[in-house]
């Protein structure tokens, strides 16, 4: 029948532009930074936005770590080996937390440094024996192979 | 009215359920004007029969076909009325029928008047007794123009009154070239009809 | 009159018939909403800025509540039955019925929200995006705990379960929304996720349809 | 021939009377990889100079968490089959692997909870791939209510078939969704596609137990679809001839 | 490559200091797939038994 094939036709272009629309939609949201993630080299050129909640990534520099003996204030540097970015944060550090850790620290930049409201210790994929991390850290790869991958 | 001439061809159907056979290799075919009521005892698969005619069960094996077309094209064609009340209580009674059939006021007042429902057009269908509230569900066969009528139990909870006015608008509707089929444990007197007798099948 | 304007006056009337339906889960939300300062210390700190998040979740168990029978009555009258026979896809029928129920039964919960929020000390603006990212997310919601309750109707023993069954489904909506939330408490762009729970509503309305009608079916086709 | 080995999962008998076989097979191997991979990860596989001993744990973690998702690709591929063929079989299927899911779902959950005691110093926190993980075990947990509910098992296996595909179309991006929102955990530790970032003595293991789990599974899933064959099929006449000569 | 990473059998089952995480895991792996392994047979079992009866019901019935 005539009507059949029509409402047919109708229920498929209405799945088409409904998939349409959505695709359209996330297009639009994927072109925004909705991750607001940024890496010290962002941060350095002034491209994340001051005072919003943003993320950051990087390692923990080494040798830049600066704990209050008095209180659970602590200081660091994230870096991503070309800029460095001054975190503070106030608060229980995750016990994988150490010198030369990825980490991602959540917070807001407020005049020039980085006010960490979380964390996060990164651990890594690699398993190593201890060894092998040993060797590999006399010949300097390790440093390597951990900044290679992000 | 007259109805275009349609025929409901039915061949090898079989129907389990819940492992039991119902009826196996049912063939028949179903002509203009014919009235035919499913008979057999509880549980012989009578409304299974009807809802899968009337295409609210998946054909499990066997086709059925209207006019050479399958059933799922056509079941704008079919008026079912089955047990469950087919109204609903928080609606007038005139809603009720003006969401179903989509005729205009004046024809379903007609239609309530000839059910013996006159005046009850703006009563919710809670306020009304079992057996009124069946004849408003019934009230549809006079104002919808669907060829096939199936008619699961029609008879339940009319007084005899409102059975001789089905019966007459049943044979009327074959006289237009329409097709019954119906259901029903009180064989009803005035009407012409043929029978299909399903038997347990063992 | 077509069919489709039929089946929305049918609606409308239903719900002028049945008030209570509306009323529930609005009661609900605010019962919810002023229980919370009596269990939380009435710090409006700590309440404005938890407030928006618990009103969203409030709102989407209130909307959970109004959505676990929505096929049920029809459904036990004999009335979903008769779709069938309309000469219009079922999808398309359901569709209506889902438009029609958000129309009338998630809209004026969408709309007492601004009190609760008032209750809760949230700021206006963060309100704004609580109402915006309600109108665009609950489609979605809508759609899938009606799936939930189609799912469940031919069950004797549903009751809430459709809906429990569709929770999961929920998670990426609740964590957009959120996530506007928070933006909007920071004062930054939430345009972004705006843009993807629309796309959420979107395939939501054109894809759920057709698995209520499917569900639709197979109960209608297991009844007896 | 041509679709014969596919036409005969049509037929409930077939696969009764060869999935004890294959069954026996499955649970040979299976005891074998699982005794000598739990073995070797524990005892000889080299500690981890990072985690200490505590990342043993993967060796049992790591291909549960592998094998909750597969099975729930496995599901959905049994809902295909269901709605495109109508193959009774595939409904059994989604029925036991549901419940298998689940079990291994909930047992990469509680693993991971105790692995992240000590790794990162908390049972449980809201991360991308816990939450992702505790959301799969709710879509089990689902799937098996929602057979619990409906009486006749046609009808509860294609409600199933339902939500197990709307559910399939969500995974990704509830997954995505979640892994937007927080990240803590690390990626996945073997990957297909490249050389594995630990050394041999460490993987092998890992890859052996994989397997072990994976034919562990494929043995308890015909185990209970045998079952749930025979309590289905118990009217016909293969059945009770069979049970009538046992 | 296969060498016991143990001084002794004990420190294996103490497994410094992480014992208490890893051993109640390995146990909990073996409950569940014993557990499933053996929920199968009873399954299996009660369905041929159901079956059994159902025939011996039938019997009586003809005789």
């Amino acid at each position: 029948m005539n009507s059949k094939r029509k409402q047919r036709l109708l229920i498929v272009l209405g799945l088409v532009s409904g998939f349409g629309i959505a695709v359209g939609l996330v297009m639009f949201a994927l072109s925004q930074n909705i991750n607001l993630f940024f890496t010290p080299t962002q941060i350095a050129k002034g491209e994340a936005p001051s005072a919003q909640m943003i993320r950051v990534g990087g390692m923990v520099a080494d040798g830049t770590v600066d704990r209050d003996p008095q209180s659970l204030k602590v200081a660091f540097d994230v870096t991503d080996f070309d800029h460095n970015v001054r975190v503070t944060y106030e608060g229980i550090l995750p016990d994988l937390f150490r010198e030369g850790q990825g980490v991602v620290v959540q917070g807001r930049i407020r005049s020039g440094q980085f006010v960490a409201s979380e964390v996060l210790a990164k651990h890594d994929e690699n398993y190593m024996p201890p060894e092998v991390t040993e060797a590999l850290r006399q010949s300097g790869k390790l440093d390597q192979m951990m900044g290679g991958q992000k | 009215m007259i109805f275009e001439p349609i025929d409901i061809e039915i061949s090898k159907l079989s129907c389990e359920r819940d492992d039991r056979l119902l009826f196996k290799n049912l063939s028949m075919t179903l002509n203009p004007g014919q009235i035919l009521r499913v008979a057999g005892p509880n549980g012989a698969g009578k409304t299974t029969l009807l809802r899968t005619i009337a295409g609210l069960f998946d054909i499990q094996t066997g086709t059925i076909r209207m006019n050479q077309l399958p059933l799922k094209e056509c079941l704008e064609q079919i008026l079912y009325i089955g047990h469950k009340p087919q109204v609903t209580k928080d609606l007038t009674v005139l809603d009720n029928l003006k969401f179903l059939t989509g005729s205009d006021d004046d024809h379903l007042k007609r239609a309530l008047s000839d059910v013996g429902l006159k005046g009850y057009h703006d009563s919710l269908v809670k306020e009304l007794s079992q057996g009124q509230g069946r004849r408003c569900a019934l009230a549809r066969l006079w104002c919808v123009k669907a060829p096939i009528w199936i008619l699961d139990e029609p008879y339940t909870a009319l007084d005899v009154e409102m059975v001789k006015t089905l019966d007459t608008r049943i044979t009327w509707h074959s006289a237009a070239g329409g097709i019954c089929l119906f259901t029903t444990h009180q064989p009803p007197q005035s009407l012409k009809y043929t029978t299909l007798e399903l038997d347990h099948v063992t | 009159m077509s069919l489709e304007r039929r089946m929305l006056t049918r609606e409308l009337k239903l719900n002028v018939a049945r008030p209570g339906e509306i009323f529930k889960p609005m009661w609900f939300l605010i019962l919810v909403v002023s229980m919370l300062p009596l269990a939380l210390a009435p710090d409006s700190d700590l309440l404005s800025e938890i407030g928006s998040a618990m009103i969203w979740v409030a709102t989407l168990l209130a909307l959970l509540l109004n959505t676990e029978h929505l096929f049920q009555s029809d459904f036990s009258d004999g009335v979903l039955e008769q779709w069938l026979f309309l000469n219009r896809p079922l999808a398309w029928l359901v569709g209506l019925k889902l438009i029609a129920h958000w129309l009338f039964h998630v809209l004026p919960l969408i709309l007492i929200t601004p009190i609760a929020g008032i209750m809760l000390s949230v700021p206006t603006d963060v309100l704004w995006a609580l109402l915006v990212t309600l109108v665009i997310a609950t489609p979605a919601l809508t759609c899938f705990s009606g799936l939930g309750a189609a799912l469940t109707l031919g069950s004797s023993r549903s009751g809430i379960l459709g809906v429990l069954v569709m929770m999961p489904l929920f998670v990426p909506i609740v964590i957009l929304a959120a996530g506007v939330l928070i933006r909007a408490m920071d004062g930054s762009d939430t345009l972004p996720l705006l843009a993807l729970l629309g796309a959420f509503s979107v395939v939501a309305a054109t894809v759920v349809p057709i698995a209520v009608s499917a569900a639709i079916r197979l109960n209608i086709g297991g009844s007896n | 021939m041509g679709w014969r080995w596919f036409h005969q999962w049509g037929s409930p008998r077939w696969f009764y009377e060869r999935a004890g076989r294959w069954q026996l097979v499955c649970g040979r191997l299976a005891l074998t990889l699982l005794i000598t991979g739990s073995l070797w990860g524990l005892a000889f596989a080299p500690i981890d100079y990072q985690q200490g001993n505590s990342y043993r744990i993967i060796y049992l973690h790591v291909p549960v968490a592998f094998l909750a998702q597969a099975l729930y690709a496995a599901m959905a591929v049994c809902a295909v089959v269901l709605f495109v063929w109508k193959m009774k079989l595939a409904d059994v299927a989604m029925q036991s692997i549901a419940i298998m899911g689940f079990a291994f779902t909930a047992l990469s959950l509680i693993s991971g909870a105790v692995w992240g005691k000590p790794t990162w110093g908390t049972y449980w926190v809201w991360d991308a791939r816990l939450t992702s993980m505790l959301i799969l075990a709710f879509l089990y947990l689902g799937v098996i209510g929602l057979r619990a509910a409906i009486q006749d098992p046609d009808q509860a296996g294609k409600a199933c078939g339902i939500l197990v595909l709307v559910g399939v179309v969500n995974l990704p991006i509830i997954k995505y969704s979640v892994e937007w929102w927080n990240t803590l955990h690390q990626p996945a530790s073997l990957k297909l596609t490249e050389k594995p970032a630990m050394p041999a003595s460490m993987w092998i293991p890992l890859l052996i137990n994989i397997l072990g789990y994976y034919v562990a599974a494929a043995y308890l899933i015909l185990g209970s679809m045998r079952a749930i064959v025979l309590e289905r099929e118990r009217r016909s006449a293969w059945v009770r001839e069979l049970v009538s000569r046992a | 490559m296969l060498e016991f990473q143990f001084a002794s059998l004990a420190a294996f089952f103490e497994m410094e200091p992480h014992g208490v995480y890893v051993w109640p895991i390995y146990g909990l792996g073996l409950l569940v797939l014993g557990g499933l392994t053996l929920d199968n047979v009873r399954q299996h079992r009660r369905a041929v038994r159901m079956i059994q009866r159902n025939l011996e019901r039938e019997e009586t019935h003809e005789l």
